[in-house]
């Protein structure tokens, strides 16, 4: 597990002011608290992690089944189960506070209001590096993707929660729309001071034998490598239409796949469904960017961000 | 918890579509009977999730093997192994088996493969002082054979078995006996140990709230992770406040062994 | 590879008046021009196939390269290259006409003009059954997705595509939009017979050694078993928005899959990508759907058709 | 051509990362050299495409081998196979290497693998009255054994070698002494079949066009389908309408070979 990383600067990047020691971020709902890492990873040796969607009140979440396997990826439709707020700053964070690693809290609410209220509550938390705003998420009848799908909307709630943070603030974009690049902008222009992206894009699975979804909740968010392609496009896309940092996310799973992202216009990454099959892919594809900037003899990591050559 | 690269030692078939899988760990573990791993083949990349699969049996720190039937293509994957091929796992995860001193008499009720979660918790019943009874059930003596049969033989307790072709022992249902059992000799004093797939534990509960049976059993969901971080394994629970938090609990991290009352039946947490 | 199929009328379904011999269809861009798989799969076992996308003149397509292997699927940015819609009259209709299976002419254009152009060649071909407009095709500067992912134009051409042409029209709709019910409204309002979807998922894969795109068009068309999830979703989706026939597309590579869209409320469905790596999987999906017929007593597969219970 | 899922009769390591697979067919095929396969193992989910790989040898109606050099998971899929095991195939694919009565004097140049391609090519003119010589360049003698050094010895056709790190033959590449034969003996008379990575054929067509040597290639490109459907797997060839329809021909089935001469080289068909 040893690794040079711990003084690796070539890999550190800064977002909005917050210094990261490596670009890879265990991604929001894939990283619990982060404390179910501890036993696995040494939390010092990644960029941060996001915290499970965080909302005002804790959540009890969409009942079972929640999850369905698909190829190259899954479907999930947990529906925000969390602990709230108030219970991570008072359970978690304490703990978390001994870690040399950024933590992002991932907010979710029903409403405008529900987002600035777990907002204000998170405010009080010490050791919060940023909030990410979910304004992406598929698997609720409201909030979520029902806010981030429509630029207007989702730029409104980006100013009233820029205005109410204390903190630098992410949004998180999801995939199921028309013009990424455009409710981006919409977001960017609202004061958002960095985008992450993408949410996982909403699915359906069908068990032909019951004739039912094999979801509860009916659809699901699909995530995983099956995913990629898809995230990498638009991550190069938003990046030609804004100026604010990105975070790339979507199906990686090894070096090259976060190498992909951070050429495609990324300036750190966030690993999700990976951390399920392989709990300790954070460390080594940290260890791997390592490797790769050695070999190349590249100086710092971000001089690749947005390196993409297209003709 | 670790996360480590096992080596294949032997993958053998006991019957048709039933095989035991024995790994050698780089690391020590401590393994509580009724724990179980996350594993999938190194390097394989389809399917993408793990498998779920008990600790069969304990041969060691650093050798367990895992016994379990062919049903897609996971355990497919699983199947194709051999000697040496090395195996990602992450284990032991989940609680185990309880056996306290409100324990005098055990019943512990199989069904299928879910055997694969009660023979260490067997084994442990058979070095103690409890009165112990074993019921299996499977669909026909093939699959009997499959789920271990002989290993619970080897374990000198009392046995029970029922096939659904009365192939072996008794036609029909393995809660037949179980109903039985508790009727002939009462349920107060007795605990019921039980793993077998959703509808059986469901009719199991039922039993042993009928005859106030204490009865804890191991159930199966869908798992993403194994090891809490997803959240999508979850069973729905009695609670005060319905549909409040808490209302789920995860079958890897907060079971997979749970009390049977603690449990809403009419909710099945499998996909199929 | 005898079969019962030829006489299994459990699996006829009918669309916009045309009949199909089975519900199991070659989509556009993988069955070629039919013929060349006439050495591997009896067409008269076929419920049909949809052609290349046929425009009024040949196209050359994009430079290579055009293809590239992901997880779960490929991207494809092929850019149209076909003999064009008089050559398909004169040298490949002739041949076909002697297999008792129905053909669908897959059309497209740069623009409005283009499309209409080249449905008023394909009236005069005898044999064909039905045209498709492909105005989701993604790898192409004009028409295709630019026009198809948007509800008015997608509609404008649509009515124009209509009064042009002597045959049922169906018309293929992209996936790469927020609202696929909307834009389905849109177009079935202007006259479309019948809806088929989903064409493939704009994506992205880049070289990392090189820091280019895999494709020298940049980005791509996503299709494969990866896609199926969000496919299912969508003719769902659509299913409830619109009473026209469905063609229901993505990532079908068995039996059960084909099962999924139906029930999800496709009457019919194409089978793209699996018939490269797997070129009679059409044929048996077909004999599949008739052993799933007898083994389950259904006596019409149509009786399938959005068959999904949501509660 | 014909869809059939082939039996692996073995798989065998000729240098560490090449192997040599021979498969039993179900029905008879014919295959003229230089044609080639889609393959891939039976049931295997991921990658999802089957592999291109020409056709090594025959061995009679319905047995073929593949001389294969393991790259990404495709071919570690392939590698993992063994006797016994089910491989879909369809073939024969594409076109052949011909030998008409223009060609007198033959000059066979193969890069790395691209030997596979030409070994078949090597038997027919060793049986024929046309004066042969077989350049084969690898990267070390590692690589010239894993890509069939031993058959092509033993077919006793004069036989120059060359590798990148002198460990075998010549040190360089195999252009040098191709260009050294033809500058000494002249190119008009001798006809040259090439397989190889793209640059490696890209500079053999410069030579050849150099001292006007009649020159055919094998070219490469990811194919899709390998049968003609997917329109994948283009060249782009020189055209006197650039950009007109017919500026790029499929690999699969217009090729893989071509004249030396038709091909756009500053274009490269490969993804990588
Ligand atoms: C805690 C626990 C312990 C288990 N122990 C054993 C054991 O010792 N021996 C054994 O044979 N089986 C055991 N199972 C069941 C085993 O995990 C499934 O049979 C296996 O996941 C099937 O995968 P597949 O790809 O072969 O089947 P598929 O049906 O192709 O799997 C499709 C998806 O559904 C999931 N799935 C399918 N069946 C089950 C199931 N019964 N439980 C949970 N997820 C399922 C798979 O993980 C996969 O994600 C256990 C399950 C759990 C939850
Ligand atoms: C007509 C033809 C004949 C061939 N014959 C042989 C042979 O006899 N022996 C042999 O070892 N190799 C041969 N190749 C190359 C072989 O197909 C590739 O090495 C193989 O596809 C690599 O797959 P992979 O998954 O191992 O590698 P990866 O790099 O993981 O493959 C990624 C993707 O790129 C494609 N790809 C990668 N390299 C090549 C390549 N060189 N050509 C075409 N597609 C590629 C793969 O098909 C896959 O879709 C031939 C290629 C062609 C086109
Ligand atoms: C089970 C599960 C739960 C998730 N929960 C959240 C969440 O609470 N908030 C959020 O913003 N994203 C959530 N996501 C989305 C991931 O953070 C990520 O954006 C998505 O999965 C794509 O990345 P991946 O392919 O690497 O998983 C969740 C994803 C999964 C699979
Ligand atoms: C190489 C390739 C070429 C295609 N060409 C066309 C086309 O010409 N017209 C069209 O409407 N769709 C085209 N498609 C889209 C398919 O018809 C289908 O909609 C898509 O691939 C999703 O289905 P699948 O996952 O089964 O492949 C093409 C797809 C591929 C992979
Ligand atoms: S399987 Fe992920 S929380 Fe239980
Ligand atoms: S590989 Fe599909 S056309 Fe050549």
């Amino acid at each position: 597990m040893a690794g040079p990383i711990d003084n690796d600067r070539r890999l550190a990047v800064e977002i909005a002011g917050i210094h990261f020691n490596n670009p890879v971020i265990g991604a929001s709902g894939t990283f619990g608290y982060g404390l179910e890492f501890a036993e696995l990873v040494d939390l010092n040796r990644l960029g941060g992690f996001a915290t499970k969607g965080l909302s005002a009140r804790p959540l009890p979440g969409n009942p079972p089944p929640r999850i369905v396997e698909t190829h190259g990826g899954m479907l999930n439709a947990i529906g925000l189960q969390n602990i709230g707020a108030r219970a991570f700053i008072e359970e978690k964070l304490p703990l978390l506070r001994s870690y040399d690693t950024r933590i992002i809290a991932n907010v979710f609410g029903y409403s405008d209001d529900d987002y600035i209220e777990a907002i204000e509550i998170l405010n009080d938390g010490e050791g919060i590096s940023a909030y990410e705003l979910n304004i992406s998420c598929p698997n609720v009848k409201e909030g979520g993707i029902v806010i981030g799908n429509s630029p207007s909307s989702a730029a409104r709630l980006t100013e009233k929660a820029k205005r109410a943070s204390t903190r630098p603030l992410v949004v998180k974009l999801s995939p199921n729309v028309t013009d990424i690049a455009e409710l981006a902008r919409a977001i960017v222009a609202s004061g958002a001071d960095c985008l992450s992206l993408i949410n996982t894009i909403v699915g359906m699975s069908i068990d032909v034998n019951t004739r039912r979804p094999r979801l509860s909740y009916g659809t699901g968010g699909l995530s995983g490598p099956a995913i990629r392609p898809i995230a990498v496009r638009m991550v190069f896309e938003v990046s030609q239409a804004v100026s604010v940092p990105l975070i790339g996310i979507g199906g990686i799973a090894s070096t090259m796949d976060a190498l992909e992202f951070l050429i495609a216009g990324a300036t750190a990454v966030q690993i999700g469904t990976a951390n399920y099959y392989d709990p300790t892919v954070t460390m080594k594809v940290a260890e791997g960017l390592s490797s790769f900037c050695k070999a190349n003899g590249i100086g710092r990591i971000s001089s690749l961000v947005g390196s993409l050559r297209t003709q | 918890m670790i996360e480590t690269v096992a080596t294949a030692e032997s993958n053998r078939e006991l019957a048709e579509g039933y095989l035991l899988l024995t790994v050698d760990l780089k690391d020590d573990v401590l393994v509580g009977a009724g724990q179980f791993a996350m594993v999938k083949p190194l390097a394989s990349f389809e399917p993408v999730l793990r498998r779920a699969l008990a600790v069969y049996r304990v041969h060691g720190p650093r050798r367990v093997s895992f016994l379990y039937q062919v049903i897609g293509s996971g355990t497919s994957a699983l199947a194709r192994l051999g000697r040496g091929d090395k195996v990602e796992a992450l284990l032991p995860l989940g609680n185990s088996w309880t056996i306290d001193d409100q324990v005098s008499r055990a019943i512990v009720v199989a069904g299928g493969i879910g055997s694969a979660s009660v023979l260490m918790l067997c084994e442990r019943l058979a070095s103690s002082r409890v009165e112990t009874r074993v019921l299996l059930g499977a669909a026909s003596e093939r699959v009997a054979v499959g789920c271990g049969l002989e290993d619970f033989r080897a374990l000198g307790l009392p046995l029970v078995l029922t096939t659904d072709d009365g192939s072996l022992g008794e036609k029909g249902l393995i809660t037949a006996p179980l109903e039985r059992e508790l009727r002939e000799r009462g349920g107060r004093a007795a605990t019921i140990y039980a793993c077998g797939p959703w509808a059986m534990m469901k009719r199991v509960a039922e039993i042993a709230e009928q005859f106030n049976t204490r009865c804890m059993v191991s159930l199966e969901a869908p798992m993403g992770c194994g090891f809490g971080v997803c959240v999508g394994c979850v069973v729905a629970m009695k609670t005060d406040k319905p549909l409040g938090y808490g209302s789920y609990k995860r079958v890897c991290t907060d079971g997979s062994i749970f009390p049977a009352e603690a449990i809403r039946w009419e909710v099945n947490a499998m996909t199929h």
